[in-house]
Formats: C-alpha cells, structure tokens, sequence
C-alpha cells in the first residue's frame, strides 16, 4: 500500500493550486447596454488592476474540488453524531426545499409590504408557535445564533431594569455554562459572577440566595443543565433572583429535552433563547447559520428589538415605532431562511410529535447511559435527560483522556461526543444521541464504546494514537497556533 | 413519524432495557408541577407535501416574478447552480463546527480557502470564517479598534447603512464605547472630511467608514485612513455591496475590513441568512473576534487545517473572549466559496463592469426622464436620485402596477432627503425594465 | 488497524436489514374524501394481505443508507473516468436545474397541445440544432438510448427497402464493432455478416465490395471507429453500399471527435444515432437514462416513427398520420427530460463552442497517447481522434493483464479505463479522456499509468492482487455467476 | 468556456507536447473535403442563467398549476424531496453502468436493492436492473416468451396501453413473431376469457395482458394465467400504474412481470424518463433481458455485489443475445428504488389506499353529474365515462377554461369509446378539483 500513491481525491490540493490564467467557471449574459470605463466613471486611482493569487478554475473543476473536499467530512447524513450540547439530529431535506421557493428566497427585505404577506405570516406563525412551546409571552427571531440571542436576552434585562431606574452591574453564572453565557455577559457590560455547582451538578440555591442581592441583574441557567440534568429547583431559583428584583435567564439550547414536556414560561423563567439550529433541526452547515429566537415574558416585551409585527385590520406590517426597544441587534429580519427551515421543522411534527421527539431523545440519552455506565465513569447519578456526562477518570489511569477516546471512536466510524465541556467535570465525555438516531445505530455506538474501553486496559497506545483509518491522522494544533498560517500564499517562483 | 427511527416494539424494547413501563418515567426529575399534561396548541403534524405547499401558498403571496431597483444592503445577482450542489451535500449540510479536524477536513479546507480569498480581495492579510453579517461585523470590527487602540469613541459615517449604525448603536450603548456620527458631504456624498477632521482627537479608536456607502458612492478610503493615522486611529472600512470588490482598488491601508458577502453567496431571502467577513493586518489578529482556520500537519507530516488561535474565543476565555461568536454563517460562506471560486478573477472583474454599466446607463435613462441627482460623487451599481414631475412614492406606486419594485424611499433613514430614491441596478436587471421604470419617473411630466 | 472493526459507514447494511414493523420514511396527507374498502370495491381476491420483505425504516435511515452506499463509487464530479467510447465528460449542473422546472417535469405526455407550446419547441430546436450538427436531413427523439436509435435506424432501413419492394436479408458489421450493433441487427430481423478489419483498425474497403451485394440492407459503421481513428474511405464505402442499393448506418457513440469538425451526412451516410448521454453531456447515471436520437437524410425521412412535430401557422402539433412510418419504438414522447438536457448543453456552447470542445477532447486524447507510448503497445499507429487504444501486450509478458492494471487504476486514484473491447485488440486499453479534463488530471493519468507499468515489471503480483486501497477488493465475478443470488431473502428466523 | 478547464496557455503547452503548431493538425486524418470550415449554424453559447431563463420560458408556456385528471400510463404522484437529494448526488448522478464493480458498490447495491424490491411487489422470484420504460419491456417480454416457448405467436389484451401495442408492433413485425389482439369485453372491460380461450392454440407462446388495464380495471390475472398455462402459453402480466403494486394480490402465477415503474420515480416530464421493470421466475433467469446484479464476496470473503449473466448480453454474445439493450434507466430506477424505501410496506398500502378512495369518490360525484360508467369491472384509480349532458371535448374546453385538465379522450385511440374520457384521480388531486369537474360535466344539464 506504501507504494501507491495518494489518491486523487485524498490528494486534492487547494483550487488556488490549480489556477491558469484565463479560466473561468462562470459566465455573465452578454450586456445589454454600453459598456462604461470604470477609470472614467470612478477615476482610476479608485479602480484596481488585479486580484493577485484570486482562483481561476472551471466549473468542472470546481465542482470536483468541492465534491472531493466533502468527501473528507463527517456529517449527520452519515451516521451519528452525538456531540453534547449541539443536538445534531437530522435535518429534513424538505426544510431545504422550502428555504429556496422563489417567492421566499428572492424576497428583498425592502419590498413594499404588500408583497410581504406570506413572509410575514410565516414569521408569525413561527413566533406563535415558540411562544406556545416554551410558555412565554412574546419572542423576536432577530438574533442571528445563540450566543446573539444571549446577547439580546441580557439587553433586554438591562433595558429593563434601567426603565425601571435600578441599573445592575453583575451576572451571575454557573460554572457549567457554556462559554457563550459569561463571554456574553461581559459584551453587555455586565460582570461575571460564577457560582459553582453543588456536588449533584446543579445549582446550589443556598449560595445562590447568598450572593443574590440587589447588584445582581439576572443569573443565567441552562435547564436541563449542561451536565444533562433537570434543575429541578428551578422555581426557587427564580424565587430567590425575583425578589431580588433580578431576572431569570435560561440558555435554551437544552430545549430538545422539554419541548412538549415542559415550558420554561412556567418554571418562572423571564428571558430565554432558542437555538432553531438544535432544536428545530436547521442544518448546522459545519458552523451556521443558525438562528437564535429570544423569547420573553409579557415585562420584558416593550424592549424586544425593532422591528416587531403588527397585525392591522388589512394586513401583517412592521412596526418600528417602539420607543422602550433596545433597537436592533442585526440588520433586516434575521436569518430568515433558517426560520423558514424551523418552521417546516414544526409544522412536520405537530404539537404531539414535538412531544414524541422529546420523549426519543431522552430515551435514546438514557439507552446509551445505560449501555456506558459500567465501562465509564458518572460523575453525577441524577437522572440524564437528552444527554449523559461521563468522565475518563478509570481511562485516565492508563494515559487515555476523553480526547483519545474521542479520536479512537473515529476509527469506529462515529463522530466523537463533546470533550472538555463542560468544565465542571474533568476530561468530559458530553453525549447527545438526538431522537433521530435508531436502536441500531445506538447498539453500535454503544459496542464501540465498550470496546474502546477494552482497548484502553489492553493497549492504551493504540488509543492514543487514534484515528488510523482516516484520509488525515492526528492534527497538530499546537502548531498550527504558534505560528499561525490563515491563508493561502503562492510560493515563490509561482 | 418519519423522522423517528423508532418502531413500537424498538421503543417498548429500549423502555425495558431501562427497567422503565412508560416513556413519563423518563421525566421523573422533572417536578409534577412543572409538567405538562395537556399538549402544545399546535396542529396536527403534516405531510411534507401539505408542507411545501404551505410555503408555495406563502411564497406566492410575494414578489416573485417582480423586476427589482432595491438594493440597500441585500443586492439581486445571479447564483450558479453549482453553489446549491455543493451547499446542499449532506457532507457540508449536515456537519457541525469543525471542531474534530481528523474528519472535518473539507469544512477546514473550504475555511481556508474562504479566508484566503477574502484576504486577497479586500488587501488585508487574513480574515476570519465568518461574521452573522454585515451589520454584526461592524460593531465587532469596532469593539476590535477599541482594544487593540485602548480607546473609547469610535466615528461613524453617516453614510454608512443605517441598520448597521442602529445595530452599532446597540452593541455599543452598554460597553463605554461612544459611537459618534460624522456627516456626509451633501454634495458629494462622500465623508465630509473636514468635519471628519476636525473630530479625529487623541481618544478616537477608529473611523468607520463604509465603501461604496449606503448611497452608492465611492469613498477615498486611503486619504480617510491617513486621517485616522493621524490621529493615532484605526481605520475601520465596511462595505454591503460584495460585487464591488471586483473593481475597486481595496483599502490597503484600512486597518480592519467588515463587511457582507451576501451578494456572493445567498439570495436575499427577506434578510438571511448572509454572511459577514472580518479581515485585518497580522499584527491584529490576536484582537480578531470570530473562528479562524490555520494550517498544519498531520501526525504523518501532511498537509492538514485546523481552528486555531482558540484562546481568542468564549469557549476558553469565556469571559474575556473577544467576542462571544460562537456557530458563525459557515454555510452561507461556503456558498461565497464556490460563487468566488466560479467566478474567478476575471469573472469578478466583469460582474463588477457589468454593475456599474448597468447603474450608469439607469442613471442615464432616469437623468432623461427628469430625475436629478443627488450626489455628484461617483457610485457604483447604485445612487439616489429625486423625481422632479412626480413624487418618489408616486413613482413607485406607479412601477409596482407595472411589476416593478422601484428604488428604497430614502426619507425613512435620512429625513433630509425625504423624497429621493435610492436606486440599485445589478447586473440582473433587464434594459427594458430600466425603461419601464424610467417612464414611471416621466408619468407625471407627461401627463 | 485489524483491530478496529469496519466503518459504519462501511458496513451499510441492505434497506431491509434496517427494518423494523411500524417504520416509515413518508406520511401522505390526510385523505380528504371517504376512505374505502378494497376488499369491497375490488373484491378480496384480488387485494394483497402483505409484501413480505419490503422495507420499513424512516426518512433519516433512508438519507443515510443511500448517502453511505454513494461514498463507495466513483464518478465524474470525482475524477477522470476515462471509459472509451462512453465519453464520460463533466455533467453540467445547470441541465439538472432545468430538467426539474415544474412547467417541464411535471408535463403530461397527453395535456393539451395548446398548453405543450414550450415543450414542442424545445424538442423542435434540439432537433434542428442535432440535424445541423450531423448534417442530416430530419431526426427523430423517440428512441431511449443508443441501441435503441440503433434499432430504430435498422428499422428505418428495413421499411425504406421494402417499400421499394426490395427485401433485404443482411447487414454488414465490422469485427471492431460495439456489441450493440450485431445485436441490434438479429433484433431487426436481419443476418449478420461481420467483416474483418484490415491492419490499420479500418474498414477493408476491398473485402467489403466483395461481399456487398443485393442482400445486403446496410453496413454498421461506427466513425471514429472504437479504435478512435477516423475512417479515411468513408466516401468510398458510402458508394459501395450505394452502388448496390444498401444503406450506411453509423453508429454516432463517438460524435464527441466530429461535433463542429466534420458532418456525417456529408460522409454519405444515410442514418445515423447519437447518444446524447455520451456527446452531450447528459449524465449517465449509473446505466441510464440516456437518449438515441436517430438522424436520417431526406429519403428516409417518411419512415421515421410518430409522432413528428409539424408547424401549423398557429402552433407546434404533433403528427400521427404518417402511413409510411415504422409505427413507435416507444411510448409518448422519448426520453423528453434527457432531450432537455442535452438541449441545455448545446445551448451552452452555441455552434463555435462545440468545435472548441472537440478540439480539446481530440488534443487531451492525443496528450495521453504520447504519454505513454513509451510504455504500453500501440496496436494501430494511425492517428487517434478522441480515444487512444494500446494493448496490454507488453504486460501479458509478465502475466499482467489490461484488467489487472484496470484495477491497479483504481488505487491511483482514478476509474479504469475501458478492458476488454474493442475485440479486435486482444488485450485492449481504451482511453477516452473528454474534452473536460485539466492538463494537470491528465499529467496525473499519465504518471499513474507509467507507475503501474513499472510495477508490472518490479512486482505483477502487486498489480495482480490490486484493487488494495478500496473498500471492497477484488469481486468473485465468477461466484456470482456460478450461483445466482440477485435478491436479498430473509434469513431463517428473520 | 466554463465547461472547459484549460486556459489558452495549457493549450499551446500541449499542442507543443504533440509536436503540433495548431489545433487543425489534431484533425489531419480526416480528409480535407470532409472537414468543414464553415461554423455550425447555432447561435453562440450561452450563459447559465439565459439558459435557465430560456427553458423557464418554455416551462411557462406549459401547464403549470393546473389540475389534471390526465393518467393512461403517467401519473401524478408527490415525490418525497429525499429522492432527489440522493439521485443529484454526483457519486450516482455521474457514474457510468458499475462494470468495476470495487469503485461501484454504491451503484450495484442499490441496484441489488431495486431486484429485490421489484420482486418482492410482483410476487416474481427475480427482476432485471431495468428496461427502458414499460412500452418496451413489454415486447421484451414477448420476445422473452417466444424464446423460451420456442413458438411465436403472442396474444394481447387489446386494453394493454395502446401505445405499449404499437411499440410491440413495431418489435414484433420483423421478427417472425405475431401478436394478435385479445377483445376486451364491451361490459366488464376485462379481457374477454372466452376469446382468449378460443384463441389459445397450441402455437401460442404467451398472453399479454395489463392489470389495471388501460381502463383503469383489475383483470382476474390469476384466471388468465391458468387459461395460457392450459394451453402451454405463458402469461405475461403488465402494467403502467405502479401505485396499484401497493394493494393488488401480484399475479404469482404469472411467468413473466413487465411493467412501468413511472409512478414511483419520475414525474410525467411530458412522456420520459421513466423506467421499465421486467421480473419473472427464477428458472427464466438465463432468457432475460438486460442487467443483473448479483450476490458475491470479495478477496476478502466480504460481501459485495456485481453486474453478472453477463453472457446473456450484447457485449458477449453480440447477435446472439437476448436482448440489443445497453444503457438502461438506472438512475431512475435508483430514484424508484428510494422512492419504495422511503413509503416502505404502510406507505405503499396506504398511497394505493388513497387512489382508490379518490378515484371512487370522483366516479361517484361524476355518476352524480350524469356521467356514465363505460364498464362495469372494479377499477383501481382511473375509470372510463362517457358525460351525457355535454360532449367530451366540450367537458375538457370547459374545464381548462377553469384550470382543469379533463381526461384523457378515448376515441383517440378506441374509435368505439368516442365521446368516453378515461379519468384519473391519484392522491395528488383534491377534492375541490373534483368537485370543479364534475361541475364541467353537468354544464349542458344546467344550461
Ligand atoms: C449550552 C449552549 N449555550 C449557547 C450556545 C451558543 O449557541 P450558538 O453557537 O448558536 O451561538 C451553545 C452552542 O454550542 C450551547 O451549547
Ligand atoms: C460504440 C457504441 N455503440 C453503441 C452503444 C450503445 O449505446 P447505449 O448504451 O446508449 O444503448 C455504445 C455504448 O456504450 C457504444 O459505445
């Protein structure tokens, strides 16, 4: 095998590397117009003489490149893909459809509201709908992902408690939040606090109730928490912030453990997002877009962004004229496209089948947990709703972190889970099957868990030296970071 | 349902498994109280056929089929086929951030190139993967002035996107960052450069500019980035118009490029999702918000990329990350990617001609039909003018009969100039519908 | 790695090993009239209980499965497939785009004339623009694929001497023939009589006025011959057949060397098919579907089968009252969204286009040719067109056969080229690479092929034992023969 | 061009490698007389986006949202969005028929897969890789007949699809083979057994008959098959509306199943592609058409599939083998096969279930509008009437006025059914539309 060389495909290099001069992959109608002298027209100290390096392929090549590039990429299309945290369930084809019906892709976000009815009825049956499935009172879908939602959520209280003449300096944060809570903290110039868990992984209301006081804006919880599990003491911690005059926040990403099951509205939760692009199954598209919906109780609701719609007697419109909003947090309506996506996601399902994809996920989670417990070590014993957290303490002990393990499942053909989140648990295992997955895809998984567990006492190196079956082998990041690299430059002599 | 792989009897079987009777045991701990017994109020699941044509019911009640002047940020081009082929294989749909690189190397390779391309066309020397938008980008690429400058007040020109100023406005408010309006000048059109001047003090960040700007016009990016200089500020410059980039000499000397893609990568879908870019010199990319793509070997010596510089991000510096970006626009970049990749050079090049031959020849045709002008600076596939025998609205009342969605009143943004369109023409746009639109500036002299 | 079990995505089961009672991957909307009894209104006899076997899995597995089972081929958004005489050149995507507007995808064959405008004038312009480009006088869509067109030209021929009440018995076939051509003939009813081809690959034009009598219905000629060269005498042999009253059919599979260069009705030939699914760039598929438009000069237009599309002063109608035509070989219209492909492709070059691409088609063939007559034998010395033809008998030498350096291919990188025809080179490698591949796939071709030729001589077992870098080695093609096994059964106990 | 990835440069660098100054010397052996010099006469290329605008036009012309109660052998059917995601794939879109079979198991098992399915829904033991579409797998399948009955003369139901007759015309006509028209009987619309009966002579090598028939009715095949058997005759059994595969008992008995797979696969795209399936019994195999895929392992004992009976083809046995068919319908049949896999068992059973319901319902509301039923047998989801306020042209003129395209006029093709429209109702017609026709029908009554 050493005496073949790489595939073609295994091979392909990066489309600048196959640039000649004069090819093209694309051509325009021929203009029907006259042509104008852009050096006359712009002056010529404003025109540019040339893209140094840019590409020039053909179509053919291009599609290669690309089709050869995919090739080397795990998807949800290819099997599972349990990463902890980012519920990767499958992503209905007929969401794409619809995303590129003429009338909806090529709508101009300025065009006379007229011509605008069917998108905004589509927005507002999407808003009622999320409404409906987390208990709140009203949502804005204009952040752009979760973290912009965060962002939004945090404005929003902000604007809030300065409305009322009662500015607060601080946040409070668990210290199994995601990133995203004390990085969004901080951009809405709050302070982070961290209060750290209790020894369930959960929040510890005591010491909640001690640092609760009156510079506190709001705490930031994810429910079920990141660890997988249900803070079941949610109602008192939203007591205990209320009569502080602060705000619950709840980082919704979880919601694939509660839609159907559970509404936040009812927990005593005041502002939450939603990342459509986990729950409501839009494509991750290996990093976005997503969307980020900001849902709010009635309170909150004179500051949500601009614009909001309003329904006149004759038509759906846009209403800007809110003095208390916040103002925009991004131009237009939002990704649009991605709430097209998660509304054909719900209307798939119906209220009863959200509800049945719930109780699948949360099967699936225990069905692996219980396949796993024995090989790997649980940190915390309370029940797992849509994902379990194991830790690589017994693995450790041979030299293997959950980053090995992660890369050894490679070799077995899945994606690995999430590693070294949440930080709350040293060398996390974060694994999130999703409803979409079958009984046998799990059986599988699960096998090859436990045999890399095997492999860990039998041969700890072979682990560690993971993935072997790939087109790439073990990536060196450190490398890549001490002496960044970020694009593309011709060699010399090219 | 179809999208749960899960028969009966699998269910019954993973219940037992779990020593369980009934799938409510599954939320024990979930207090009663808090659990729902009656279901969401939400109809019945549907078919996928009823789906689709839900959305083709929606989809009619709008433009399609319309010719359209608007542009204002979200422009009409044509998009090759090859974009959705690429865009739409499970292997790019379907994968997550490219956090395992072992096997997510045609995200990381596509990322690279993405970075490269948007390096090479806006002259700075690396980019980042991706921002929400262009609206986004701008605030970030500001927040990024102020630390790498340790300073406080940011100006803005006017004549950059209104939306993208609000947003600006918001990011800023609760982060003691000043975002100060600097005027355009009302002949030109371009940044008043005296006024500009006269604010540029030792505590300015940044200046932030947008070329072409919210009127179509052309900015002299360099002699505004020697300003800045001056004064010990970085020059921010932004841009909404992408196709631009095939003709314009890029701002070299800017410090931080932001802008948005969408004109290279997605339809204008009512506003999203599109795709911001963040680029800047080298020396600054330790302050770079957002993802970032390097290159490296693997355990075998090979060619292979990576996300890297991570310590810059909210899932290790949480809460003093640059950002808190976390999923990006990867999707709507890789689409950028291969619209770049087809076009090419020469491809962008002529886009770009076609544009302005376009804008020019509307500029003309209305010019002839009594419009006048706003600005005498030059611009690029778009421009403001003022009816003068019929009133803006009345214009386009009057082209929307005749299925044309006329230029964007600019009195919503800019009171001053109630009364004026801001009229777009792409290379998409037919010559007869510019007539056709011209005649509806004529109606009123006419009659 | 032995240790590492297979790739899930490597293990892909068949559909009906996923299944389980109850699953499904589709839902139709709810009926919206009353349901009725089959047993009723058919009578029970007549209604199935069950299809035993047949598949129950969801949307999500049926993504996967097929999504896995496409990683394991290979195909022209890959790589160079350089099959001769199957012209396997870069599928446009745009051909895709249109074949699926709704106002064409979803005709119906019988909806009214008046509402079928578009449709007949996109099959009326292909027409004119096929007739232009082979320089004949009329042609007909219907026939689905080359051996088709074949059969319908022989059929053409047939009624033209019969109704000149000249019966004729048989038809003449070069030994260098596709396997199509022959058995085409026995389907039409004639004997086949094949001739040998002289030294050069070509036509013996002297042993062919020996056997050309008034039996004699027609001589299949296949220009470029399958050895790609071009058949010099073509005139003569045109006015031998002609002399006795036969006819020249020739076979167009190899148009891709002619388009926009040289026009076969002005060679003398009488009939003539194409394949558009080879020339113009409609996508093969995996086998299908293709396109044999037949195109005739004038004296055998009456024949051609109904219906035809005639102007009336109003509009484009379709023509059944021909009584001279040889009746249908297929039902409705052809393969109509093959012909909108192909349409779509010649609209894409315009009439100097197609010449452009068949000068580079010609030029990458002969580029491959001088890069490795070094190194393989060149059976016949004359000039190639679009495909080059060597024979393996350099490697025989060494017990290495044209197949096994076809599989040798394979770990290169690349789909082998075409073994085993034509018969008149024992031995034969038969390379067409189209006009759609880059100097630099060609340079990588070249280099394959000569490494391989250096492993025949350094180690044959290696070449022998090759595929080793694909999923699936070498198939038992034998075994499968021997035993038949082409369905799937449920084992005992499934 | 785009389609073509060299730039002039490489051009010249490989003419040079070939020793040649320009291009005409690629063309040296043609002889000079016969190369032109002269362009083609074809309008200069064009690009993507006027070629998706050319054929948008030409769409636009054609029936667009219009209901149609159009069947006679192609059939409107939803299509799940996932068959065209699968089939636009390149890996199946643009690969050649699988002979190497390492790089091809993607191809062959799927194509292992539609056998399996085929014969599972036709109660045969084997089915081929496909025919080209149900009108040509039908004379195959005589010929299939005669060649193992070793006699040649064929018996056909005169309600097979008239167009599937003239094409077997076409076939048979040169090949010493005979088919002879079966009567249909005037009352029921099935075939007339006692014709047949008198018809079935020693020399006869097979009966064909359609089940649904073009009529739309369910013939009592398994009694037709005994009356060929009796006789020595095979019965070969067809079909054109796949849909009814889902609920009709298959015709075990019969010898051979040829049939169109159209309503599971493509829609009607005005006549083709579709795809033909041709499954018989087990010890038939070796007289079959067409490809075959088979069971075997690799050199590693793994299982994996390849084309095999080879010998029975052209590309072996040249004149001698049993069929002239090459290229087949693959990819269709990959769509088709899908298509099955994603309805699975329930949902074919139920999209059968709902054609009849429509096609009932519709019968009964155009009975209610004075329609009369030309036959009395059951029907699956198309039935011949014959309106009796109005003439059928004047039914179908007035129901395009409203956006409805009527039946399909028998006369057409049954010069004694004049005045009679064959009407289908699949599950993609709704019950407004029904209604709207039906109300086509009763015009002259109320008027
Ligand atoms: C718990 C949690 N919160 C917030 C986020 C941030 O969401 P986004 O990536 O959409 O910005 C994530 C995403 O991974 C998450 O898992
Ligand atoms: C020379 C030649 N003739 C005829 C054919 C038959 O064409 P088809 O496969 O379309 O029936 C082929 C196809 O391979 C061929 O190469």
């Amino acid at each position: 095998m050493d005496r073949v060389r790489q595939h073609t495909t295994l091979n392909e290099g990066l489309l600048f590397e196959r640039s000649s001069p004069g090819k093209s992959g694309c051509q325009l109608p021929p203009l029907d117009v006259p042509a104008v002298s852009p050096g006359e027209v712009l002056g010529s100290a404003l025109v540019r003489s040339d893209i140094p390096g840019f590409p020039e392929v053909s179509e053919v090549e291009v599609v290669r490149h690309f089709t050869r590039l995919s090739s080397w990429n795990y998807a949800i299309d290819l099997g599972l893909y349990p990463l902890g945290s980012c519920t990767m369930k499958y992503n209905p084809r007929v969401n794409e459809a619809v995303a590129r019906i003429d009338g909806i892709a090529n709508a101009h976000p300025y065009q006379p509201t007229s011509l605008s009815q069917g998108l905004l009825e589509i927005q507002r049956t999407l808003e009622s709908y999320l409404v409906e499935i987390c208990g709140m009172d009203a949502v804005t879908v204009q952040p752009a992902a979760g973290a912009h939602g965060e962002l939004t959520g945090l404005l929003l209280i902000r604007a809030y408690h300065e409305a009322a003449g009662d500015a607060r300096r601080v946040v409070l944060i668990p210290d199994s939040a995601h990133g995203t809570n004390p990085a969004t903290a901080s951009i809405a110039g709050y302070d982070v606090l961290e209060i750290r868990s209790n020894a369930s992984g959960m929040i510890d209301v005591d010491r909640l109730r001690a640092v609760a006081d009156d510079s506190v804006a709001a705490l930031m919880v994810t429910n079920p928490n990141t660890v997988g599990i249900f803070e079941g003491q949610i109602r008192e911690v939203a007591e205990v912030l209320h009569r502080c005059g602060a705000q619950l926040y709840m980082d919704g990403a979880n919601m694939n453990a509660l839609a159907g099951i559970a509404r936040p509205g009812e927990f005593g939760v005041d502002v939450m997002h939603l990342n459509l692009h986990k729950t409501f199954s839009t494509p991750h598209g290996g990093g976005g877009p997503g969307a980020g919906p900001v849902a709010v109780r009635e309170h909150l609701e004179p500051f949500l962004p601009v614009p909001r719609i309003r329904e006149s007697p004759e038509q759906l419109e846009l209403d800007w004229d809110r003095p208390r909003s916040i103002g925009r947090v991004r131009a237009f309506n939002g990704n649009f496209g991605v709430l097209v996506r998660a509304l054909a996601y719900i209307l798939a399902h119906g209220g009863d089948g959200l509800r049945n994809a719930t109780v699948d996920a949360v099967l699936n989670a225990n069905y692996i947990r219980k396949g796993l417990e024995d090989h790997y070590d649980l940190p915390y014993e309370a029940p797992s709703m849509h994902e379990c957290v194991f830790s690589d303490s017994r693995q450790a002990r041979h030299g293997v972190k959950t980053g090995d393990i992660a890369k050894r499942l490679i070799d077995y053909g899945f994606h690995p889970y999430t590693v070294s989140f949440p930080l709350i648990v040293k060398g996390a295992l974060m694994i999130e099957p999703t409803e979409t997955e079958s009984k046998r895809e799990l059986d599988a998984f699960v096998d090859a868990m436990q045999a890399i567990a095997d492999e860990v006492e039998r041969d700890p190196d072979l682990v560690r030296s993971a993935p072997v079956t790939t087109r790439t082998s073990r990536v060196d990041e450190t490398r890549a970071a001490r002496k960044p690299v970020v694009r593309w430059q011709p060699r010399k002599g090219e | 349902m179809r999208y749960l792989p899960k028969s009966p009897v699998e269910r019954e079987e993973m219940l037992a498994a779990l020593g369980m009777e009934s799938a409510e045991e599954l939320f024990a701990a979930i207090p009663d109280e808090l659990r729902r017994t009656a279901g969401l109020d939400i109809p019945r699941g549907m078919s996928e056929f009823e789906i689709r044509s839900y959305f083709e019911q929606r989809g009619s009640e709008a433009a399609g089929g319309y010719a359209s002047f608007l542009g204002a940020g979200a422009y009409h081009h044509y998009r090759p086929v090859v974009i959705d082929t690429i865009a739409t294989r499970g292997e790019f749909l379907t994968a997550y951030t490219p956090y395992q690189a072992e096997i997510s190397q045609g995200v990381l390779t596509s990322i690279f190139e993405f970075q490269t391309m948007i390096a090479q066309l806006t002259g700075m020397e690396v980019a980042n993967a991706s921002m929400y938008d262009g609206s986004t980008a701008v605030p970030e690429a500001g927040m990024m002035a102020a630390r790498i400058t340790r300073r406080g007040r940011l100006l803005v020109a006017e004549s950059l996107h209104p939306e993208y100023r609000q947003v600006l406005d918001t990011y800023f408010r609760h982060q003691g960052l000043t975002a100060e309006t600097v005027a355009f000048d009302r002949e030109t059109g371009r940044v008043d450069t005296e006024a500009l001047a006269s604010r540029l003090t030792g505590d300015v960040a940044g200046v932030i500019v947008q070329s072409p700007n919210f009127f179509g016009i052309v900015e002299q990016v360099e002699e505004l980035a020697s300003l800045a200089h001056g004064a010990g500020a970085l020059l921010v410059s932004t841009f909404s118009e992408a196709a631009s980039l095939g003709i314009l000499e890029p701002a070299a000397s800017a410090d931080i490029v932001a802008g948005e893609l969408q004109s290279f990568a997605h339809p204008p879908s009512y506003g999203g999702p599109y795709v911001g870019v963040l680029a800047t010199k080298m020396r600054n990319i330790r302050q770079m918000p957002g993802r970032i793509v390097g290159e490296t070997v693997d355990s075998r010596g090979r060619r292979a990329y990576c996300l890297t510089l991570a310590t810059r991000e909210q899932h290790i510096r949480r809460a003093r990350a640059t950002s808190n970006i976390c999923t990006n626009q990867a999707l709507v970049a890789l689409m950028a990617t291969v619209y770049m990749s087809l076009l090419g050079k020469d491809g962008l090049r002529e886009l770009a001609e076609q544009n302005l031959a376009k804008a020019h020849f509307l500029a003309a045709e209305l010019r002839e039909s009594g419009a006048i002008p706003v600005f005498s600076g030059p611009f690029f596939n778009e421009f403001a003018v003022r009816p003068s025998g019929r009133v803006a609205t009345e214009v386009n009342r009057a082209a929307l009969e005749g299925g044309i969605i006329g230029g964007l009143e600019l009195g919503r943004f800019f009171p001053e100039l109630e009364g004026a369109l801001l009229v777009c023409a792409t290379e998409t746009v037919k010559r007869d519908d510019m007539a056709a639109y011209a005649a509806c500036f004529r109606g009123a002299l006419d009659g």
